[in-house]
């Protein structure tokens, strides 16, 4: 997000999923999107079926290889020296766009200079995949015509997430596929209303809109808006919200629909700081992991329980409709929101229930990349932002005429090599990597609760390839021990070729045995996201 | 699956790749090499090659040239063309099916010694009707002929 | 003088049946022996396979040549070529006992042979021999003098039809292909002959099989095409052998391959092997087939001429058809077009089988009466019964009866009578011939071969098959005529490929001219043939009955009794009119009504 | 453009638009089984064929590319022959069950028997009998009420790019089935469902449950993953009963196992129902009226703000609720703490 916002102006997925289908040449970076976001794996399907050429780099062997043109299969952790290397052979080759990079990019020079240690040998001995593969990705991604980058957790959640995305970006730059259709660069958001979080201001240093806090002018917007003195000091975000909670500048909390006992990496830290608040409200469909160190637990409903708007991935406002009333005393997140927001306040009228339709006009009022859109047209057609007026189609695309940066030029950034917080060595030599399969989603709070899904994925499973199986001397389905400086968990063996040797995987679904005690809390630098990625644990078969 | 078979199939799957070769010429190989097709083989492929097995068993099952069921060591192929019907293929394989103990919709005789087949046309229609027994052919045949060709194969 | 002896034995599929490689064998052990003590066996001889001549029912049949001088001989087995050796070869003197009579020419004189010219007269495996008889002549001209264009407009001045089933002219078709823009385009050879009764094609392939690659070089250098597929039935051994050895030889001698005659064509062939599927027939499903999938038809339009194999324009050919082209080439349009009727150019090679006593390959100018075919060149029915129908183009065809005797053969007329000339297949029918029974026959083969995909073929003709079943065995029911017509004629204009759009035809064509057959077995509950056997009983004369008990061993049912040496009796409660017992009985004494 | 005649009425569309479409432009409509614009053609149902002038034979429109001056007759006595007979062939092999079908009136083949007004039969005869059971959480396979129409094989191929399922055999023999006949085990995106046109495949979750009276359908949007899937929610009374996507929405009615088949937790025993405080750390929740929660909420987090300054307090919101809802509540801690100590978990 960050990555993206400084060098383009704007975070989100720059191109609408339909236009996969019309890439000639996709790059699947550190997404399993079949499994993650089918629905976009759909169209990246028809786009091999329709000649386009696919290039996947994950150290696993993802259901998307098997339409894959090219598979990179680097090591985990060493995201931005792949793609530093295919730029490197990119102007090796002569295949830059330099029109795009003349007009509409700033600070190349630098960028060429710092590419200079990537060659592809030396790639290779970093990444591990051969320096012919990654030339020829080079090839395929810059001889394309359109082509499109799509990346999600496995880019960001690394130490050097902020990197990998600011490479990412370099290589769509390079290769001038921005502004046009069918290209671009695009993180898969991972839950369904993350784009909708962020773009509502649900950040410490941004109101909705991406309006700065730190900014006077911005300050003084919503405080004539909302009618109240602001801070104009940037929050804390929730990585660094743990250790003030332990450290005990941070006392009440207040979570709705989230779990971060379970989702956070190195969980036994983030429980112990839950624990140590003085006093913790959770708001949820279940009583979650999260719930159960609250102080007091509000029953909200879930989307089939209320009215409201969704955004997608590909900054699509689309609407949320009631179709059930909740069970007992549930209530709609909102109204419960708004009971408190007057409560705390002292504004408004209690017996008044809180109107999403109002809401959204609000929202529209503050940020005019929303500020055509209203319920009357979302009722009849989803919209995608910016929608600047109320005769503005929205957009399918972004940075058309150019970028939202100062200079209006997207700026090259200068990617070092930067290695994972923690790798394996003797004591534990095996890198840890985490995901989701596809019958569960996040931490299993409502597809566990879902019959069906939980007898096709019942259970808990760590990835190991064959060659470390019969070193372990494990066969599929024993028991294995796993253990990091973090904590311990117990479940079976799935045996596969899946995981390179030397890597296992571990699925975050379940609680029983929850792949987040063993992971690192190392974080990056800028964008405060954890590194759940990599990690190094032992196995031992008990 | 052991060592040997995989080494076998591996070999099959080169070679079609490098001739560009479809599923039913893999099957062929196949059946070739083993007799018959057998799923673990097919499920092997559709593994080897990111073809559904689904399409592998469409395949095995439209064309009657493919086996499922491992056959006997002597295959009686009766011909059911035209001519051989007029002049009496059905009197010849219930003559055979009654010969060789064989009940109804069973093809291959307990022993492994024989499978009894059909085929549409062998094209051998002058020398009607036509059996062949493995790759003999036994033309003009009548039911107590058949029996008695049969004999020879028996021990 | 010449004092070569040449030896040719017919080795196609018939002659191998009747006991060809015997007979082949037994040459070589005599010659061998022979040549020991003889000079002249030993330098100049020569023994040949050849490929089919036709008259497969005198196989194995074997010319000799002493001295330029060749005669014939039939029925022929290893157990007389020691006395053809010793006395023909050797001693000059002929056995002219074993030799074929007047009806043998007779078969042969009223053809007119182009396809078949050089089969049975070429060893198939010598690429020497079939350019000594001018091969490859024709493509080298193709290749080397004429356009692609005006290869295609000499094959549309010739009139030369496609000979697998529809009749379209091939020249209009290549025309068709040709006019598309495309980076690639192929031609196929279909050889996947799957029609019960003909064995054309296998015979051509097995004869003559270079000319079959003559023609699709001609083919292929017209459309442009630089990949060519023969697919051809794998239940065709020899066939399969054979080709594969002729394309090696041709690519050897540079007739394949690139830079064919030294022009910038090139083409490659290579054999794809059907798996036994009637439907690959069909040009959409033989391309299914080809890409390695269930054989299962694609809707026309879009033609393959346009989206072919992998999309791209393709020309599928039949072997017979190819077969041709190589002669038209050389001979030129005009004396193609001479030959035949006003739309039917050419000859047509018929396999001629059934109850009829010269069974075999032949060619007949296209417009031949009916007629000729069956009482002159087939010499009329077998035993002296009656003739009742001849059945044309297989599975897809119709029956024709009696009162159309005199029908040309050629497309047009076929068709008239509710026919078709599919790929050549002509089985005649006699008296004991229940063409209810037909009709359900070639139903059974269709319901079978339906891959399954469309509705009326897959469900149409099951209902089909059940009526007619039903109507066999004694259970038809007043309006079942009426239903089956109905049903067919919907199963035949609404049906996807040529399979189900043709599957009907035997049923339509037998109630056209059989009605009162069907009408015995409703009403009537008799199969006037005898041969639905649910609907007969069977008897002992006891006058012929000597009461050796076959009869009562024959039968599952234990419906027989009767003492030894003493007339037996069927006891109909208990019979299931099987035809065992009637089948067993070396007296004739078992009857059936 | 082509301008093509279509039962009298002129039409002009582009090129490489096929038959079917034209006169579905044309505002003209016949029956089809087998096709789905979201798929290649394929026509075997042999419905929606039409008479074009020139052609010897009715051909299926899905199919037949539209060329220019096309003459086209979707109706005549002869085609509404030929497609009844062939709907008639289709019940012949067709279980008559539709009082216990799930699809029963959403089922195209009934719809069609009803049009055609087919009450009795003149092809009955063999009907096919696979009586296998599929042992998977999510899909019934009916076999017997399988149109062989291949809409489940191509979207599984096509669009899923899976290929679980298959056709096998040939003649009346023909069948869809997984490969060797084994249990269904694939994504269970449920893709084959959404076009099945008979009960042949229907999900497990919705069988035995309301198929039309006072089932009440909303369109709404998944709850799930990123990619925003438009859904349809059926419910009868306060439970959700089936999920199901329409076609012409943006990601084209495909769902994935999570989105159509994942949404028994709505319904799950173990919601919270009732706020729940626990009054003294380390003690037991207690169940207690949403007024005592809420006022119990807002004074302990203004306590701690007083006491402790703006900072001491956090709020995280929900990367899986609405807009509206995570605009409210950062506007809370914003506004109603004075801090800006709001973030989510989208991070992770």
């Amino acid at each position: 997000m960050a990555g993206l916002a400084a060098k383009f102006g704007s975070g989100a997925m720059t191109n609408s999923v339909a236009e996969i289908a019309d890439n000639d040449a996709l790059f699947v970076i550190g997404s399993n999107t079949t499994e993650n976001h089918p629905i976009i794996a759909l169209r990246m399907k028809e786009a091999v079926a329709k000649g386009a050429k696919l290039i996947v780099a994950d150290p696993r062997k993802i259901p998307l290889v098997k339409y894959a043109t090219l598979w990179l299969r680097h090591k985990p952790g060493t995201d931005s020296v792949l793609l530093n290397s295919i730029m490197k052979a990119i102007l090796a080759e002569g295949l830059e766009d330099k029109t795009f990079i003349n007009e509409q990019t700033q600070g190349y020079e630098e960028f060429v200079q710092s590419l200079d240690p990537f060659t592809p040998e030396y790639a290779e001995e970093m990444t591990g995949v051969p320096a012919k593969d990654i030339i020829e990705a080079a090839r395929i991604f810059a001889a394309a015509e359109n082509a499109g980058i799509y990346y999600a957790m496995g880019i960001t959640q690394h130490v050097m997430g902020t990197n990998n995305v600011l490479a990412v970006g370099n290589l769509a730059m390079l290769t001038g596929n921005l502004g046009k259709r069918a290209c671009g660069v695009n993180p898969l958001r991972g839950q369904n209303n993350v784009q909708g979080a962020c773009d509502m201001g649900g950040l410490p240093n941004v109101y909705p809109g991406y309006q700065k806090v730190d900014v006077p002018a911005v300050q003084e917007k919503f405080e004539k808006a909302w009618g109240v003195p602001l801070s104009g000091k940037i929050g804390m975000p929730a990585t660094v919200m743990t250790g003030a909670m332990l450290e005990g500048s941070l006392k009440g909390m207040y979570i709705f629909g989230e779990n971060p006992a379970m989702s956070d990496p190195n969980t036994t830290h983030s429980v112990k700081a839950f624990e140590s608040l003085e006093f913790l409200v959770v708001q949820d469909i279940f009583m979650t992991e999260t719930a159960q160190l609250a102080d007091v637990v509000l029953p909200g409903a879930s989307f089939a329980e209320k009215e409201g708007t969704f955004t997608s991935s590909e900054r699509r406002i689309q609407r949320v409709r009631k179709a059930i009333n909740s069970p007992g005393q549930a209530r709609s997140d909102l109204a419960i929101i708004d009971q408190l927001y007057k409560r705390i306040t002292g504004q408004g009228d209690l017996e008044i229930a809180a109107d999403p339709v109002a809401i959204f006009d609000e929202i529209a009022g503050l940020w005019a990349g929303v500020a055509g859109m209203s319920y009357g047209r979302l009722e009849k057609n989803s919209l995608q932002w910016p929608c600047l007026t109320e005769d503005h189609p929205g957009t399918e695309y972004l940075f058309k005429d150019g970028f939202n940066t100062e200079s209006g030029k997207a700026i090259f950034s200068q990617v070092p090599y930067v290695a994972s917080k923690e790798l394996p060595d003797k004591e534990y030599p095996f890198v840890l990597t985490t995901g989701r399969q596809l019958f569960h989603y996040h931490t299993g709070t409502m597809t566990r609760r879902s019959s069906g899904l939980n007898k096709v994925a019942p259970e808990p499973f760590v990835e190991v390839n064959p060659a470390d199986a019969k070193i372990l001397g494990v066969n599929n389905g024993e028991k294995l021990t796993v253990t990091s400086r973090r904590g311990q968990i117990k479940l079976k063996a799935k045996v596969s070729k899946i995981v390179p040797p030397n890597v296992v995987f571990i699925p975050f679904h379940y609680s029983e045995a929850a792949a987040n005690l063993l992971t690192n809390d190392a974080m990056d630098p800028v964008c405060k996201i954890m590194e759940a990625k990599v990690c190094a644990v032992k196995i031992e078969k008990r | 699956m052991d060592t040997q078979m995989t080494e076998t199939l591996e070999a099959i799957y080169d070679r079609c790749v490098a001739n560009e070769d479809n599923i039913i010429t893999v099957l062929q190989e196949i059946q070739k090499e083993f007799g018959y097709i057998q799923e673990k083989v097919v499920l092997w492929f559709a593994e080897r090659s990111n073809i559904p097995a689904s399409k592998f068993y469409g395949v095995v099952t439209f064309y009657s040239q493919f086996h499922q069921n491992p056959r006997g060591k002597n295959i009686v192929t009766v011909c059911c063309g035209t001519v051989c019907h007029v002049k009496g293929a059905s009197r010849i394989i219930s003559k055979i099916h009654e010969d060789l103990k064989l009940k109804e919709g069973q093809k291959t005789t307990k022993d492994m010694k024989f499978t009894l087949e059909r085929v549409n046309c062998v094209g051998a229609c002058s020398i009607a009707p036509v059996v062949l027994v493995n790759e003999k052919v036994l033309g003009k045949v009548t039911p107590s002929k058949m029996v008695k060709s049969l004999k020879a194969y028996k021990d | 003088m010449n004092s070569e002896i040449v030896v040719s034995v017919c080795m196609g599929t018939g002659g191998i049946a009747a006991g060809g490689d015997m007979v082949m064998q037994a040459f070589e052990k005599e010659f061998e022996e022979a040549g020991v003590s003889n000079a002249i066996v030993k330098e100049h001889t020569r023994l040949h396979k050849v490929g089919c001549r036709g008259f497969c029912a005198r196989d194995v049949l074997v010319d000799i040549s002493v001295g330029g001088i060749i005669s014939t001989y039939q029925y022929i087995q290893a157990d007389m070529v020691n006395r053809l050796v010793k006395d023909h070869c050797i001693g000059k003197r002929p056995v002219t006992e074993w030799m074929v009579g007047d009806d043998y020419h007779n078969f042969h004189d009223s053809q007119t042979k182009i396809v078949l010219h050089d089969l049975g007269k070429i060893d198939p495996e010598s690429i020497d021999e079939y350019i000594r008889v001018d091969g490859y002549k024709a493509a080298e001209k193709a290749l080397t003098t004429l356009s692609p264009a005006e290869v295609i407009d000499t094959v549309k001045r010739s009139g030369l039809r496609g000979r697998g089933g529809g009749g379209f002219p091939t020249g209009v078709k290549w025309g068709f292909c040709a006019a598309n823009e495309s980076d690639q385009y192929y031609i196929i050879c279909n050889a996947d002959e799957g029609d019960p009764g003909a064995f054309m094609d296998r015979s051509v392939v097995e004869g003559n099989p270079h000319a079959v690659l003559e023609g699709m070089i001609i083919g292929a250098y017209a459309i442009g095409a630089s990949i060519g597929y023969v697919y051809i039935r794998a239940e065709y051994p020899l066939a399969v052998e054979r080709l594969h050895m002729a394309i090696k030889d041709a690519n050897e001698r540079g007739f394949l391959g690139k830079n064919l005659f030294g022009s910038d064509f090139n083409l490659k062939i290579k054999v794809k092997l059907g798996a036994g599927a009637f439907v690959c027939g069909e040009e959409t499903a033989l391309i299914a087939s080809i890409e390695g999938e269930r054989g299962m038809p694609r809707a026309k339009p879009p033609f393959p001429a346009n989206k072919g194999l992998w999309s791209k324009p393709t020309i599928i050919n039949n072997v017979e058809t190819l077969a041709n082209l190589p002669h038209i080439l050389n001979k030129g349009a005009e004396w193609f077009a001479a030959i035949g009727s006003e739309k039917s150019k050419g000859t047509k090679v018929i396999a001629l089988t059934g109850k009829i006593r010269n069974t075999g390959l032949i060619e007949i100018p296209m417009g031949m009466p009916l007629k000729d075919i069956i009482f002159d060149i087939g010499g009329g029915i077998e035993g002296d019964k009656l003739f009742k129908a001849v059945q044309t183009g297989g599975p897809s065809g119709g029956c024709i009866p009696q009162q159309h005797i005199d029908l040309p053969v050629h497309y047009e007329g076929l068709a008239s009578v509710g026919s078709m000339m599919g790929s050549g297949g002509m089985v005649v029918l006699d008296e004991t011939d229940c063409m209810v029974n037909i009709s359900k026959f070639f139903l059974e083969f269709t319901q079978s071969e339906s891959c399954g995909k469309c509705v009326p073929c897959r469900l149409g003709t099951k209902r089909l098959l059940e009526i007619l079943t039903r109507i066999t065995e004694g259970e038809g029911k007043e309006g079942d005529i009426e239903l089956l017509q109905e049903l067919a004629e919907d199963v035949r204009d609404s049906s996807l490929c040529g399979l189900g759009m043709s599957a009907p035809n035997p049923v339509l064509s037998t109630i056209k001219y059989f009605r009162h057959e069907y009408e015995a077995h409703i009403k009537q509950k008799k199969c006037p043939a005898k041969v639905c056997s649910k609907l007969l009983t069977f008897f002992i004369r006891e006058d012929m009955c000597v009461g050796c008990g076959m009869c009562v061993r024959a039968c599952s049912v234990n419906a027989i009794t009767g003492e030894k040496k003493q007339p037996h009796k069927i006891n109909n409660t208990l019979c299931i009119q099987c035809g065992s017992c009637f089948d067993a009985c070396k007296f004739s004494a078992v009857l059936k009504e | 453009m082509l301008n093509l005649n279509i039962d009298g009425k002129d039409v002009a569309v582009a090129s490489g638009t096929t038959v079917l479409e034209a006169l579905r432009l044309a505002g003209l409509e016949v029956p089809t089984l087998c096709h789905d614009e979201r798929l290649k053609p394929f026509g075997a149902c042999r419905l929606c064929i039409v008479e074009i002038a020139g052609m010897p034979k009715p051909v299926t429109s899905c199919t037949t590319p539209a060329t220019d001056g096309m003459v086209v007759k979707t109706n005549s006595e002869r085609l509404y022959r030929l497609r009844k007979t062939t709907v008639e062939l289709l019940l012949s092999d067709h279980p008559n069950d539709c009082m216990v079908c799930g699809s029963s009136g959403d089922c195209t083949l009934q719809e069609l028997a009803y049009l055609y007004g087919i009450r009795e039969n003149r092809f009955l005869g063999e009907v096919r009998e696979h009586s296998r059971t599929d042992h998977n959480p999510f899909i019934i396979r009916d076999q017997n009420k399988c149109v062989m129409c291949g809409l489940c094989v191509r979207v599984c191929d096509e669009v899923q790019g899976v290929g679980a399922i298959g056709f096998s055999e040939r003649g009346f023999e023909a069948k869809v089935i997984p490969p060797f006949g084994h249990d269904l085990d694939c994504e269970f995106c449920g893709q084959c469902v959404s076009v099945c046109p008979t009960g042949a495949l229907a999900g497990s979750l919705w069988a035995g449950k309301p198929r039309s009276g006072g089932v009440v359908k909303t369109d709404t949007t998944c709850t799930y993953c990123g990619c925003g899937c438009n859904i349809t929610l059926s419910s009868h009374g306060d439970k959700v009963i089936r999920i199901d996507s329409v076609a012409d929405n943006h990601n084209r009615g495909w769902l994935c196992v999570k989105g159509r088949f994942g949404y028994e937790f709505i319904n799950s025993n173990e919601r919270l129902t009732t706020p729940l405080i626990r009054k003294k750390k380390g003690g037991e929740f207690e169940k207690a009226t949403w007024d005592e929660a809420l006022s119990f909420v807002a004074e302990k987090l203004s306590a701690i703000k007083e006491k402790h300054g703006a900072d001491s307090v956090a709020g995280l919101c929900s990367a899986r609720c609405t807009n509206e809802e995570n605009y409210l509540f950062q506007k809370l801690f914003r506004v109603g703490f004075g801090t800006n100590n709001i973030d989510h978990c989208a991070r992770y």
